[in-house]
């Protein structure tokens, strides 16, 4: 499916996603504000994207983007689904519910971001040991054991 | 007085037989396990790698003996031994040549059959002693397999008792006819069998299965006496071997005189040689897999080798 | 239908005996394997033949300081063989091979930065006899296929040429010698532009006596009459010419063939004749009011301009039409003769023109107003019979799919008012006269027919070349045709074959590089910035536009060469800035003539082997070795410093020396 | 190391027993050598090379050498890949597991120094040898399979230089370069 | 062998009364946890009751480094990642770095990376299935499958230089042209490839003992798998037909004539066969990549040392031999990316572990792990 159908269905289907819909890069994005995240997501599963790719989050210094990557089996199509938690107290809910693929990507964002997700059964650290300090890919991570590269480039 | 010292010349005998026997076997093992997997094997000591052993004894002769802090010291320092003495043990009672057994007992085919079975409780009390997850599941897994296959194995050799009518290993073979190999075929196909069950083989290597247990009982055993171990289980490969090449393949008869020996062994090696084969072919049986098989295929097996052997018997 | 991966066992007895089976089958298989003969390589007795491409560990070929860097220098008759050696090696600098003279940057960048101004110049002047000139007016397709585009900014080579010519003449008295002549045989060259007089350069090397003649009073052909003087001031030409004249030419001026001279006389008192008079005559489209006043030749504007200083447009309009360097030459020369306002009207769109960017964007500065995609149509006369506008249409596209020129107009039509229309669209040769007296013939379209590799023309005695075989083109190819006809004379003139044996120098092509980044790159690694005039005070003259290098920024330029595939490593630390892992370590003295490599440290226990850094080491200095018995009983041992990188990569490395035996693996069987 | 220190100190007291020590010494470092027994503690890349070695085309059990999983029958661990600081503590418990002789080959850059993982990182260990003390370094990234047998082969070089007595080094096979041996006292 | 872990633990049970439970540590350095996993399985008796995979051992940043390495640093990175596989990284990086940047790769360029992954995705199965065999004890297919997996190799040391991380495909094409002579050899393994994994779907998929231990075991419905974000063989063998070659085709396979092989029971058994199945695939695909083939450039004209895309982010996916492989870059215009996120399809699969193994034996435990193919330098990154 092109990525314009794709947007003409979602348009018809959830008029009222429509105008957070993009293309970048030639990828659809649906920016949601976090409240409506679930719902959005939700939705779009009712309409055929029944595989969530990937769960992660980028450090936008005011704010983490959390980017959610679906895919639809039937409309052979991937979809975008953003949205920006601030930086202090970043809670979100969780999608468990809808995807259980979401239970150990969420805890991997958890881990490394510190993104609390709400509703998350399970939420530990996956990739550091348990008793770590700090959430590395913050930008602002300090650890004396990290040796900074020569800066050149 | 005579029993202490025939026993002691017995023992070291015997002690020598399994060394050595563990040596080609360790040898012989490695080789056939690389020409199976289209390499060489152990090829830098001696012609053909054939001191390979003798080093790998030597170095683990004057390892570190390490006792764990956790392990019950006594039963670990004594499970070893528990194990290695039945292997010794039941090469007592093997017809090697005419009229010759280490130990001419009545009951030599119950007594060998019987004996490995005390391995067990080595085993066990290895893995039980060890307080180790991986050993204390391989000793139960181990003493689990090795009973229920003590059934079927006792059971595969009886038909040659019955033809025999004695269970005196040189009475089984001076009774000895050629036709008794097709006839009790089914039988040797189960005492096969429960052999490699018997002394820990793949597919049936579940107590020491590597890929789930390590090393299984003998995890926490290092140098010299997991070595003993290792002797034991070719000690008990041997035993195998020889006591089929006996009373399934006529031993040493055919040939006279000390020439007997010479087919006999030879027998016996190429039955060991099967045994090798088959466990550097097949993938590793399931527990619960491995005890379907001995009470579901092979106990039935060897009980209808039983009756056809008692029907050929009464029709005669 | 997908393809189904279960595979179930039939039921019942079947079923059975298909697991029987499959014990047997396995036992069968790994039986007959046990047979098979055994795969192994018995290392360290046997080894692995490696490939051409395995990343060992890596070595350094050679480092400045320790190892020179060749230069390429040749007689004229070798110089196409060593090139063609290197590019088959991948040897040759891509500065080098994409020169249509093949002329040697990297070596005067060498030369230049290790304090040698003079000997740079005169390494240049064996490929590129006016360096000084060429330095001013080269389109330099050496800097666009330099490898330094990859990284940053290519080298200034031309600037650079143009500074060792400044240096050079310094002192050029003490260091032109005459060359000696030690051939009986004369040779007369008709013209003396640069093609005419690069083969009377090789010549005169070679030994031959060489007389030049020249139908003008001045010497230079196209560099003189065609080449605005705010681009080439006259003297640097004329400097230029004289070092020639002092180096042993007879340079007869004022003397035209078929005129002055016969070519017949020619021919009888010369052994073989060069005729490389360019081209003379610009070509004007047969539109409707071509002939009226005020339509004009590129050349013939171009001529007036640049010997008299006036073109006769002061106070007009000057709309010029076509897209090439000649067309810009003659926008900005109009400015300088005082035109009011200076329209370029060319068929191509911006993007397209022909002209060099950096031309375009010059005249753009001094403000040439360019009108592009637009084609002529027709000269509007006025009643007087001058011309009073020019109607243009519009052009759609200019080349066809296959890139021919085809061009399709659209309907769009343009009126331009205007007082003076100059052609420069093209040119053609005048050659009637000249071969007058000869053998030669000329086509229908007045050319002559000419070999296009070794210039040999119908007459065995003539020659031919420059842009009367090339047809219109920039300075440095008409001088590398001049090389190659030298060639072919000196070869005739010894009764050797023309064409036997003969190495055709090679045309490798050089990767066109996207701009590079540039931002966070540090300020010794950008390219010198050559110092411009002021566009408005540029236009008001013909004084020279571009100023030349001082005297540390062109020694600064000159390190910046990186010395591509010389296999010493210059301590460019592209290596070290590639690395993934940022395992090397590279510092360097960059004192002019002292410029050496004081630390090249490889912490061999960080890299990766990923290759990257020999990849796009410039010099090739930077391989790996086949080595990958790489042990090592400490860790300090694994830094290699730069004595270890140059070391041959063979044996084991465990001891830090190379121990040279075998293992000590006993094998049987 | 019961026996053994046992049989070491006798003989290194007793009369003439220094030329016996020696033969012993001589006879069991051939021995270790010729069968060492390896741990793979394989954690990454390297893990595939180190199977190769084993398989058939590089065979390593031509050299006695023969993978093991159980730490208390190997002599030699074999640590090839990354080690981060989530599991260096299992490779140092393994590593005292092992039994007496022992030996530790770092294979590969990332067990060497951390290789491409030096910088920026924050959780891997900067070379095995922080916490285990490496007899022998493997450069490469991965190194080949013959690369590893070469280290090996190396580390036998080494193990010729012990002696069952204690504080005692066998001289004359082989010494150790003398920048390394020296060391910068770190 | 491996940590400490409180060995027993008393639980209760539903009639009242407490058990002990044994609760046995799998890794993270064990022979069957094909890298550094750690499963803590509790048992009761030999039932797993409950299995919890502990990951991140080698957890070693390289998203984390990626933020402070160049564009064209990053790509030994991804080498890095799937050991077992590097081709895909290289190459699922790349692709994104490629849509971000806007460069176009030339279509030999295309070919030869398909075929390069096409023999990576074989070798990478031969892997799987060689240690699914060693899962359960048969070694010697182990050996058969590597010496498969060793040919590939030799031929990937031909092309690029290395046996294991070969970073070869680069952003703009792929780092080396073809030797002489490899497409020959190249055919020629395919050729014997095939006989190859005739034998061993004869010795291991057809043996009557691999097939018990197989068999019904780990069970994963197709619902299950795509609920779960199961993908690669994992998905397939439960029958969900996923294939990005085929369902979001990408680069030249579209051009390509290949079979998806898929499984219908979703066990251990289904999820191996498939792969081995997909090696014939492989093969064929091969062989029609070689046949397409034609001479040109292998690297987009002009790409500088020094990449900046424009700000934005890109995605990119291919199929790797452990399913969906997915880069997500961000740029912010420096020459280095701003944030890159692998979606390692290893990482979601082994997420089914818990799910699959509870409720069978502790031998059934290694073999599902076994079934997963996990990788653990791609599921820790």
């Amino acid at each position: 499916m092109k990525i314009t159908d794709l947007r003409d269905h979602l348009c018809q289907v959830y008029p009222d996603l429509c105008p957070l819909f993009s293309i970048e890069f030639g990828d659809g994005v649906l920016a949601v504000p976090c409240g409506n995240l679930f719902d959005a997501a939700s939705d779009l599963r009712d309409l055929g994207f029944d595989r969530l790719g990937m769960v992660t989050a980028v450090d936008q210094a005011e704010e983490f983007e959390l980017v959610y990557r679906l895919q639809s089996r039937s409309m052979l199509a991937g979809i975008f689904l953003k949205c920006s938690v601030p930086r202090e107290n970043p809670r979100v809910k969780s999608l468990v519910d809808l995807w259980p693929a979401a239970l150990w990507q969420e805890r991997e964002v958890f881990d490394l971001f510190g993104i609390v997700f709400d509703g998350h059964p399970d939420l530990r650290r996956i990739m550091l040991p348990e008793d770590w300090e700090g959430h590395p890919l913050r930008k602002d991570y300090r650890d004396e054991r990290m040796i900074r590269r020569p800066d050149y480039i | 007085m005579s029993g202490l010292i025939w026993g002691a010349i017995y023992g070291l005998a015997a002690g020598m037989v399994i060394s050595l026997a563990a040596f080609i076997g360790v040898w012989g093992e490695r080789k056939i396990a690389g020409r199976i997997q289209l390499r060489y094997g152990p090829q830098e000591l001696g012609p053909f790698g054939l001191l390979q052993t003798g080093a790998d004894t030597l170095k683990l002769l004057l390892k570190e003996d390490i006792t764990p802090a956790a392990v019950d010291v006594r039963i670990f320092r004594v499970a070893p031994l528990i194990v290695f003495a039945p292997a010794a043990m039941s090469l007592a009672v093997i017809p090697y040549a005419y009229g010759f057994a280490p130990i001419d007992t009545g009951v030599g085919v119950l007594f060998f059959v019987a004996v490995p079975a005390i391995s067990v409780v080595g085993v066990l009390l290895a893995g039980w002693s060890s307080r180790n997850t991986y050993a204390t599941l391989g000793g139960l897994r181990a003493a689990a397999q090795m009973i229920s296959y003590e059934l079927p194995r006792t059971l595969s050799v009886l038909p040659v008792v019955l033809l025999a009518g004695s269970m005196r290993p040189l009475d089984i073979m001076d009774a000895w006819q050629w036709w008794w190999i097709p006839l009790t075929f089914i039988g040797f196909i189960v005492y096969f069998i429960a052999s490699l069950a018997e002394i820990n083989r793949v597919p049936f290597d579940l107590p020491e299965a590597e890929a789930e247990l390590v090393a299984g009982p003998f995890a926490d055993y290092s140098g010299i006496r997991w070595a003993i171990f290792a002797m034991a289980e070719y000690g008990g490969l041997v035993a195998a071997s020889l006591f089929g090449a006996a009373v399934f393949f006529g031993g040493y008869l055919g040939v006279p005189g000390a020439l007997g020996v010479i087919v006999f062994v030879l027998k016996a090696l190429v039955i060991a040689l099967l045994m090798l084969w088959v466990s550097w072919t097949f993938p590793r049986m399931r527990p619960d897999q491995l005890m379907a098989t001995a009470w579901k295929v092979l106990t039935p097996m060897a009980l209808i080798q039983l009756v056809l052997v008692g029907a050929v018997i009464s029709w005669l | 239908m997908a393809v189904n991966a279960t595979n179930d066992y039939p039921s019942g007895a079947a079923g059975i005996f298909a697991r029987v089976r499959s014990l047997l089958t396995g036992l069968t298989i790994t039986g007959r394997q046990a047979l098979r003969p055994v795969g192994t390589v018995r290392y360290p007795r046997e080894k692995v033949v490696l490939s051409p491409r395995w990343r060992g560990a890596l070595r350094l070929r050679g480092v400045l300081g320790r190892d020179e860097i060749s230069v390429l220098s040749a007689g004229p008759p070798a110089y196409n063989a060593l090139i063609d050696g290197l590019y088959r090696e991948n040897r040759l600098p891509a500065c080098v091979g994409n020169c249509p003279a093949n002329v040697d940057a990297r070596g005067q960048g060498y030369l230049l930065g290790e304090g040698k101004p003079s000997e740079a110049y005169e390494l240049v002047r064996e490929r590129n006899i006016f360096p000084g000139v060429l330095g001013r007016i080269c389109h330099h397709p050496c800097e666009s296929a330099c490898r330094r585009n990859y990284y940053d900014e290519p080298i200034a080579i031309r600037p650079l040429h143009r500074h060792a010519y400044e240096e050079y003449r310094k002192v050029a008295d003490e260091r032109l010698k005459p060359f000696t002549v030690h051939h009986d045989e004369r040779i007369a060259i008709i013209g003396s532009g640069p093609s005419g007089l690069t083969a009377a350069y090789d010549l005169m090397r070679l030994g031959y006596r060489v007389t030049v003649y020249e139908k003008d009073e001045k010497p230079g052909g196209a560099l003189y009459s065609g080449v605005p003087a705010y681009r080439l001031p006259r003297e640097v030409l004329h400097d230029e010419i004289g070092n020639l004249v002092k180096m042993g030419l007879d340079l007869k001026l004022g003397v035209e063939v078929g005129k002055n001279v016969s070519m017949h006389r020619l021919l009888d008192v010369y052994d073989a004749v060069l005729i490389a008079v360019g081209l003379q005559e610009s070509r004007i489209l047969p539109l409707p009011g071509h002939d009226a006043e005020g339509v004009e030749g590129a050349l013939p504007f171009l001529r007036a301009a640049n010997w008299k200083g006036d073109a006769g447009v002061k106070g007009l309009r000057v709309l010029v039409i076509g897209g090439g360097n000649v067309a810009v030459d003659v926008a900005r020369c109009a400015l300088r003769t005082g035109a009011t306002e200076v329209r370029l009207a060319c068929l191509e769109s911006d993007a397209e023109m022909p002209c060099h960017p950096w031309e375009i964007e010059e005249a753009l500065d001094e403000g040439v107003i360019a009108m592009c995609s637009l084609g002529p149509e027709e000269v509007l006369v006025s009643a007087i019979g001058s011309v009073r506008g020019m109607r243009m249409r519009e052009c759609i596209s200019v080349f066809d799919e296959k890139g021919r020129f085809a061009p399709e107009f659209g309907d769009e039509y343009t009126d331009i008012s205007t007082d003076v229309v100059v052609f420069a669209i093209g040119q053609a040769p005048v050659l009637a006269d000249v071969i007058e007296g000869s053998e030669l013939t000329l086509t229908d379209r007045g050319m002559l027919p000419v070999d296009g590799t070794v210039f040999t023309t119908a007459q065995e005695q003539v020659f031919a070349c420059g842009e009367v075989v090339t047809g219109p083109g920039s300075a440095i190819v008409s001088i590398a045709t001049g090389h190659e006809a030298a060639e072919s004379i000196h070869r005739y003139l010894q009764g050797q074959s023309v064409t036997e044996g003969r190495v055709v120098r090679p045309v490798p092509l050089y990767e066109e590089y996207q701009p590079a980044l540039l931002d966070g790159v540090e300020g010794e690694r950008r390219r010198v910035t050559v110092p411009m005039a002021r566009p408005e005070e540029r236009v008001t003259d013909f004084r020279p536009v571009e100023l030349g290098l001082t005297q540390m920024e062109a020694l600064g330029e000159a390190m910046r060469c990186l010395r591509c595939q010389s296999e010493v490593c210059v301590g460019c630390t592209f290596c070290a800035r590639t690395c993934p892992d940022y395992a090397i370590q590279v510092e360097r003295i960059d004192d002019p003539g002292q410029r050496r490599v004081t630390l090249y440290d490889l912490d061999l226990s960080k890299c990766c082997f990923c290759g990257l850094c020999a990849q796009q080491c410039p010099t090739d200095a930077l391989t790996h070795t086949g080595q990958y018995e790489l042990t090592f009983f400490h860790r300090d041992l694994m830094v290699f410093d730069c004595d270890e990188m140059l070391r041959s990569g063979e044996g084991t490395r465990a001891t830090g020396r190379d121990s040279g035996r075998e293992g000590n693996g006993e094998v049987s069987d | 190391m019961a026996i053994v220190d046992r049989l070491g100190e006798k003989l290194d007291g007793g009369r003439g027993g220094s030329v016996i020590l020696t033969s012993v010494d001589a006879l069991l470092d051939y021995c270790r050598g010729k069968s060492l027994w390896a741990m793979p503690m394989g954690t990454a890349c390297c893990a595939m090379e180190l199977i190769a070695a084993s398989f058939s085309k590089f065979d390593f059990d031509r050299h006695g050498t023969i993978p093991f999983f159980d730490p208390r029958h190997t002599d030699v661990m074999i640590v090839a890949g990354t080690i981060t600081h989530k599991m260096a503590p299992v490779i140092k418990r393994l590593y005292e597991q092992m039994a007496d002789p022992k030996w530790v080959i770092a294979m590969g850059n990332c067990a060497v120094s951390g290789g491409i993982f030096y910088y920026d990182t924050y959780s891997v260990v900067r070379g095995v040898d922080e916490i285990l003390p490496v007899d022998v370094h493997i450069a490469g990234c991965p190194p080949r399979p013959e690369s590893l047998q070469d280290g090996v082969l190396r580390l036998r070089e080494i193990i010729a230089t012990e002696s069952i007595a204690p504080g005692h080094k066998r001289k004359g096979a082989f010494t150790l370069p003398r920048d390394a041996a020296e060391g910068d006292g770190e | 062998m491996g940590l400490d872990v409180e060995s027993r633990r008393v639980v209760e049970v539903e009639e009242g009364g407490t058990v002990e439970e044994l609760v046995v540590n799998v890794g993270p350095s064990h022979p069957s946890t094909h890298g550094v996993c750690r499963v803590i399985a509790h048992l009761d008796s030999e039932i797993v009751t409950k299995a919890e995979p502990v990951i991140g051992h080698l957890h070693r940043g390289i998203e984390k480094m990626a933020e402070n390495r160049t564009y064209l640093q990053v790509v030994p990175l991804t080498d890095r990642l799937d050991y077992v596989g590097s081709m895909y990284a290289n190459w699922a990086y790349c692709r994104a770095v490629e849509r971000l940047a806007s460069i176009r790769v030339p279509d030999r360029a295309e070919y030869l990376r398909v075929i390069v992954c096409e023999m990576q995705r074989i070798a990478s199965h031969m892997m799987a299935i060689g240690s699914a065999g060693a899962d359960s004890g048969a070694v010697t297919q182990f050996v058969y499958a590597f010496d498969q997996r060793e040919r590939i190799i030799e031929h990937f040391e031909e092309l690029c230089g290395a046996r294991l991380t070969y970073n070869y495909v680069r952003p703009g094409g792929v780092s080396h042209d073809l030797p002489e002579g490899w497409i020959e050899s190249l055919l020629a393994f395919c050729e014997s490839h095939r006989k190859g994994l005739d034998m061993m779907d004869k010795l291991f998929f057809g043996n009557v003992i691999a097939r018990g231990r197989m068999k019904g075991v780990g069970v994963l419905s197709a619902e299950e798998a795509v609920a779960w974000g199961a993908s690669g063989p994992v998905a397939r063998g439960s029958g969900v037909e996923w294939d990005l070659r085929k369902h979001d085709p990408y680069s030249v396979y579209p051009r390509l004539d290949f079979e998806v092989p898929i499984g219908s029971n979703g066990d251990c058994y289904d999820r191996g066969r498939v792969r081995l199945l997909e090696c014939y695939e492989s093969c064929s695909i091969i062989e029609q990549a070689i046949a397409q083939l034609e001479p040109g450039a292998i690297m987009a004209d002009g790409v500088p040392r020094l990449l900046a895309p424009l700000p934005g982010d890109a995605y990119d996916h291919i199929e790797s031999a452990r399913g969906s492989l997915g880069v997500y870059l961000v740029s912010d215009g420096s020459p280095r990316p701003y944030r890159m996120k692998v979606r390692s399809p290893a990482f979601c699969n082994l997420a089914l572990l818990p799910m699959l193994a509870e409720g069978h034996l502790l031998s059934d435990l290694v073999v599902i792990l076994g079934s997963l193919d996990p990788v653990f330098g791609e599921v820790d990154r």
